[in-house]
């Protein structure tokens, strides 16, 4: 077992419980959570090898991902917040009016 | 010796001396506000009143633990220890002196030498807004609360101004190691090269954000007492107001030091260089190793009087200007500091553009 | 023809551009009245010095060109956006130019009072640019696309007064009846591209020319490409049997009318059969035809106008009467002749149908020669321009058609003979028969109805323009004066070098002198006799005699309106019918239907999966990504 | 304590992961929102720390930074600002099955991940690498120049986004 296969490990587990939180959880923030796990372990792959291949142009990718993220949560909590105003709830449930 | 002993060691210093400046600055705090209001203030323990900090931290450690009862119970012992946790963290990546030589190797007079010191100083500062959400959020109390998001969104708010500052700086100096950024403002002849003369405006700027960064006068909203009786830790008694007293004063020598590496020179002594000092002090007869050790204490002192200096004016400051409405907090942050920030960031990119045809 | 050619550059395009620039000009600033007509008027002005200026040019070239640019290429085809000026069709340039700014002029007053004159001088500078585009271009295909460019000019402008739903049927009339002759301009163009591999005039005419070339054609492809060019001609030139819509034409304002179905338009055919002399003149089968439909057009148009009680539908006849004449002239084989008959038709045709816009703005836009009468005193110059129009039109001797229809009768009787010159005679007597029977309608007896007694005498930008056309038609024919008369030959030797083969007509023999004088006599003496009968029948006011079988069927056109309605329009709507009702059920409907009933389906298999939870959609998606995965893996 | 990644993790790894471990999994496992938030927190930091172990400061500072310090502030405040109340996880009908069947789609990600990733040949893991911050900036002034101005441009778009919203245009206009 080396650190590179720890930190696998780690990756693979933290997106794959990112993924369950996003499928799994009734609030839409904390489901958005899950969202952010699953591309910190994106992140966390992408930071080790770039570190195995002594490359930086993969881990400069993390900078994107890490900037998208910023936006999408600032996009995603401020809609929230409508939709927290508007329906007062945030379960998600509740939004299902794009039914077919 | 390793490096990690080592820093383990700088680490206890450190830390050791950050919490002894604390209530020191307790008592210059009391004292100069007194003299400046034209009062005694605490003269009555030990010579001077000095011993009056001592007396604080017993007085504090005995009182009673008070926690309410519909406060969230491990966010609300949570918060004061976040409050402290941070600066400390901080001053990790400050270099405080020069470096040591001992057995032949230099070590560095500084907790981690880090290669993206600038960044991760302000990284775990940003850390702050969490102790004051988390406290105000916990104590269930609507002075808290308040007291909270007016912190935590003039503490954001005013970290923006503080990183285009910051762009600039990384442009001029062409690094984000604090220990190069130190030792880049060593040379110069008639004035030293340090920041406060390269990026005069930036550092105007980042001045005025230290004081909202650490809620302190004139931007203490978050706790003014007029208004939300004492913020976010108005439930807060004891020890843990302690902490919450403590992590302020911290979060203020960072600021302080933070602005001296930055603009001062850092443990630069004026106009004399590393070199020069150590070369001093070997010519008396001193070996190499206590050569190295004098130079850094006299490093150590000029940071400290430099450090000691903006805690000064803090307290200068503290009791000279009122308390700003929030708008204007707000108005300053948003649409003049920032602004500026970015001026200041054209500014010197033109500058480091032309500065080879100049 | 015989020197060097002699091949100069020449800004052609501005010649065409001024005209366009103006309709831009005038259809996007929408200027008040009177700018926009003195705008149109400018511009075309311009265009008419720079032609003057080019027409100077001559005889020292031979032939000017502005090389343009490529329009477009296709494989092989080429579409060269360029211009060349003839010797010939530098004296069509002044008379479209010139004839185009005076009626400009002219209309500049008529339409002052109308709602919206900028749309209609846009569309005149329009129509004078398409125009000249249809007589510089140096590609069939330019020429074409001032084919079509008049063709669209003359609906928008028959169809000017929208309002009035007769007017825009008349356009619409005009416009598909042109449409029907145009595919023979495609034929003919398509065959071009097929067999001559070019679509420039001039490399069309170098390819007949060449004997060796024009002996690996098949035989008929001439043929063919003659007469599809002449069936064109046939749709634009008002001849038998595409000639149904320029009468109705007259629905427009009177500026189009005397510049459309006067001067220029309706001579495009003769020009660009003209202008593709070299192939015509070898088709002689082709050309018996075209003198045969032409001559059949005179007559019967002239007998159409005998009984015409619209002005402008007299004139209108025998405008198709008078292209009968070009045309019997090209069958004929003198382009020269027919050519010189288009000139001064252009001169006194646009006179005869000024001087009716200024009658009918004199009388209240009351068109019933009817209810006119006695206008002599009421609108002396009017009525004096009118009177020399008749006479050029009738062709007294010294007038410009008395030297140009003579030229075209003498040539008629040298290749076509006796029977066929008299016939023709007989029709240039009735033009003299049916002119004056208008002329003394309008002129003379009383006034018939309170419009002529109160009517008034039009302004002078009105009356400019008509002074000169008067003068004009009664000079212009001198350029050509037959050889037993002064033997002046300006026109016909100015013209000649236009085309690098030798015209046929000019080898035939001459007649001589006595014959010549015989003919030229019968003619004048006959439309002078006939037009003082004409003139004592109708002095006392209309012919109130009972109707005749004779006079219905001239008075209703021969029924052609109503047979080509019957045989021709309501079978193909019947049939367009029926097509369009199978096609709307069974190929729309049912494209559609399946369409329909193909998202349907594909929408219920899909809803099974919309759960409307977001949660869901985000398994699915996973699972999608892991099969894709699994996939690429395994590839 | 820069690890040489083909070598057996330290002490300071084990933690560092075991934290990471855990805190993803009170993200999962807890009902509090705000217990969540924390641990997302918690989670960050723990992938920061690794960060700083595998040699790569800049990553770390920058997770620090941007994440622990703006995005995790901004769950935080959120949670707090709507004083969310705990929540169960889904119930619905087939609850079991529907839990069963992600858990294992779960699973097999996370096998599917590792197998797939752990085959990834690597020369020079030998050597401690690391990188700098002058790295990162030459890419993005080459390489990924037209990426790095559409992501500024979309940070952009999402401030404005942000600040619309937050005005409430969107939604029901209160009457406080």
């Amino acid at each position: 077992m080396t650190t590179a296969h720890l930190i696998l490990m780690v990756a693979a587990f933290v997106f794959s419980i990112g993924a369950l939180t996003f499928f799994m959880k009734r609030s839409a923030v904390v489901a958005l959570m899950g969202v952010e796990l699953m591309l910190n372990g994106v992140n966390l792959i992408l930071v080790e090898a770039g570190q195995l291949h002594h490359n930086a142009q993969g881990t400069s990718l993390v900078l994107f991902v890490i900037l998208v993220a910023a936006a999408e949560a600032a996009l995603a909590l401020s809609i929230f917040v409508i939709l927290y105003r508007k329906y007062g709830t945030l379960t998600l449930e509740n939004y299902r009016s794009l039914k077919g | 010796m390793t490096l990690g002993l080592w820093s383990a060691i700088m680490a206890v210093a450190v830390g050791a001396a950050v919490m002894t400046g604390v209530p020191l600055m307790v008592i210059v705090e009391r004292r100069g506000s007194a003299w400046m209001q034209r009062r005694s203030g605490p003269n009555r323990g030990g010579p001077w009143g000095l011993m009056q900090p001592l007396a604080d931290a017993v007085k504090f450690a005995f009182k009673e633990e008070n926690i309410p009862a519909k406060a969230h119970p491990i966010l609300f012992v949570l918060a004061p220890a976040l409050a402290v946790f941070p600066p400390l963290i901080a001053f990790s990546v400050i270099p405080v002196a020069g470096s040591v030589n001992i057995g032949g190797v230099d070590y560095p007079v500084q907790v981690a030498n880090m290669s993206v010191g600038l960044l991760f100083l302000m990284a775990i500062t940003s850390l702050h807004v969490f102790s004051v959400l988390t406290a105000g959020w916990a104590s269930n109390n609507k002075f808290s609360l308040l007291g909270a998001l007016r912190s935590s969104s003039q503490m954001i708010s005013y970290e923006i101004a503080i990183g285009i500052c910051v762009v600039s700086l990384v442009l001029t100096y062409g690094t984000l190691d604090l220990r190069e950024i130190v030792k880049l403002q060593e040379a110069g002849s008639q004035l030293p090269a340090w920041g406060l003369f390269m990026q005069p405006l930036a550092f105007l700027i980042l001045w005025v954000c230290a004081f909202a960064e650490t809620n302190r006068l004139p931007f203490d909203l978050p706790e003014g007492e007029s208004e939300l009786v004492a913020g976010y830790h108005t439930e807060y008694s004891g020890m843990k107001f302690a902490l919450f007293f403590m992590g302020e004063y911290a979060a203020m020598f960072v600021a302080s030091a933070f602005l001296t590496t930055l603009f001062l020179g850092g443990y630069n002594v004026p106009f004399i260089s590393e070199e020069t000092l150590r070369n001093f002090f070997l010519a008396k007869g001193l070996g190499l190793s206590m050569a190295s050790v004098a130079t850094c204490a006299l490093q150590a002192l000029s940071f400290s009087i430099k450090v000691f200096f903006f805690m000064w004016v803090y307290v200068w400051i503290r009791w000279t200007l009122p308390r700003f409405r929030y708008d204007q907090l707000m108005y300053l942050g948003w649409k003049l500091l920032l602004p500026l920030g970015v001026l200041n960031v054209f500014l010197t990119i033109a500058y480091t553009y032309l500065r080879p045809h100049l | 023809m015989n020197e060097v050619a002699n091949i100069v550059a020449a800004p052609l395009s501005w010649i065409v551009l001024l005209p366009l620039a103006g309709a831009v000009l005038n259809g996007s600033l929408r200027l008040k009245s009177p700018f926009n007509g003195i705008l149109a008027t400018l511009l075309c002005f311009a265009a008419f010095i720079l032609s003057c200026l080019q027409f100077a040019k001559f005889p020292e070239a031979t032939k000017l060109v502005d090389p343009g640019y490529l329009w477009f290429q296709a494989g092989h085809v080429k579409a060269q956006m360029g211009f060349e000026l003839t010797p010939f069709m530098s004296v069509m340039l002044l008379v479209i130019t010139g004839v185009g700014s005076l009626i400009h002029l002219y209309a500049t007053s008529y339409m002052s009072h109308d709602k919206s004159p900028w749309r209609f001088f846009a569309y005149l500078n329009l129509f004078v640019a398409a125009m000249l585009m249809l007589a510089l271009s140096s590609d069939l295909i330019g020429v074409f696309l001032g084919w079509e460019g008049v063709g669209v000019c003359s609906y928008l402008l028959v169809g000017y007064w929208y309002e009035d739903e007769k007017n825009t049927r008349a356009g619409m009339k005009a416009f598909i009846t042109n449409r029907v002759g145009d595919l023979g301009f495609l034929v003919a163009l398509f065959v071009a591209f097929a067999f001559f591999g070019t679509s420039s005039v001039s490399g069309i005419l170098e390819w007949v020319a060449d004997p060796v070339r024009a002996a690996a054609l098949p035989a008929w492809v001439l043929t063919v490409f003659a007469f599809g060019i002449f069936w064109a001609s046939c749709g634009k030139s008002a001849q038998i049997p595409l000639y149904v819509w320029l009468p109705d034409a007259m629905a427009g304002p009177t500026p189009v009318s005397a510049l459309i179905h006067a001067a220029t338009m309706v001579t495009s055919g003769v020009l660009v059969f003209v202008r593709l002399w070299p192939i015509f003149g070898a088709q002689e089968q082709l050309l018996t035809l075209v003198f045969w439909v032409a001559l059949a057009t005179a007559w019967m148009a002239a007998l159409i106008a005998l009984t015409q009680r619209d002005l402008k539908k007299v004139l209108a006849y025998s405008t198709v009467s008078q292209l009968g004449f070009m045309f019997a002239a090209l069958g004929a084989g003198a382009p020269v002749a027919a050519f010189f008959h288009v000139v001064t038709h252009a001169c006194f045709k646009a006179l005869l149908f000024l001087t009716a816009g200024s009658i009918i703005h004199g009388m209240h836009d009351e068109k019933d020669i009817f209810k006119m009468g006695g206008l002599r005193s009421k609108m002396p110059l009017s009525h004096l321009a009118y009177l020399v129009g008749c006479i050029a039109i009738a062709g007294f001797p010294f007038t410009a058609g008395f030297f140009s229809k003579d030229l075209i009768l003498t040539k008629v009787f040298e290749s076509r003979g006796l029977v066929a010159y008299l016939l023709l005679l007989g029709a240039a007597l009735l033009t003299s028969f049916y002119m004056f029977r208008s002329y003394t309608l309008v002129f003379w007896s009383k006034p018939r109805s309170k419009e002529a007694e109160h009517a008034h005498e039009s302004d002078a930008t009105i009356l400019t323009p008509l002074m000169i056309l008067s003068v004009l038609s009664l000079i212009v024919g001198w350029l050509e004066i037959p050889h037993v008369m002064g033997h002046v030959q300006k026109f016909s030797q100015w013209v000649e070098g236009s085309w690098t083969v030798a015209l046929r007509g000019n080898e035939a023999a001459e007649l001589n002198t006595s014959t010549e004088w015989l003919l030229m006599g019968i003619a004048a003496v006959g439309s002078i006799l006939v037009a003082i009968y004409a003139f004592k029948k109708y002095s006392t006011g209309p012919d109130t005699s009972p109707e005749t079988v004779a006079w219905k069927v001239s008075f209703n056109k021969f029924y052609v309106d109503e047979l080509y309605c019957k045989f021709i329009i309501q079978p193909f709507r019947k049939v367009g019918c029926k097509i369009s009702v199978w096609v709307d059920e069974w190929i729309l409907d049912g494209f559609l239907h399946g369409l329909f009933g193909g998202y349907r389906v594909t929408g219920q298999v899909a809803s099974i999966f919309h759960t409307g939870s977001v949660q869901s959609y985000a398994v699915l998606m996973l699972l999608g990504l892991l099969a894709i995965w699994e996939v690429a893996r395994i590839w | 304590m820069n690890a040489v990644l083909n070598e057996a993790p330290s002490i300071f790894m084990w933690i560092a992961s075991a934290f990471a471990v855990f805190f993803s999994c009170v993200v999962y496992w807890s009902n509090n929102p705000i217990a969540c938030a924390v641990a997302l927190m918690g989670t960050l930091f723990s992938t920061a720390a690794l960060y700083f172990a595998i040699g790569n400061y800049f990553i770390g500072a920058v997770q620090i930074l941007v994440y622990a310090g703006a995005i995790a502030v901004l769950f935080v405040f959120i949670v707090m600002l709507l004083d969310l109340k705990p929540h169960k996880l889904r119930s619905l009908p087939g609850q079991g099955a529907y839990l069963s069947f992600v858990t294992i789609v779960a699973a097999g990600l996370a096998a599917l991940l590792f197998c797939t990733l752990a085959k990834t040949p690597s020369e020079e893991a030998g050597t401690a690498f690391q990188l700098s911050a002058k790295n990162y900036s030459e890419y993005f002034l080459s390489h990924y120049q037209v990426a790095f101005q559409a992501a500024g441009l979309l940070v952009f778009a999402a401030i404005l986004g942000a600040i619309q919203l937050a005005r409430g245009h969107f939604g029901k206009k209160e009457n406080t």
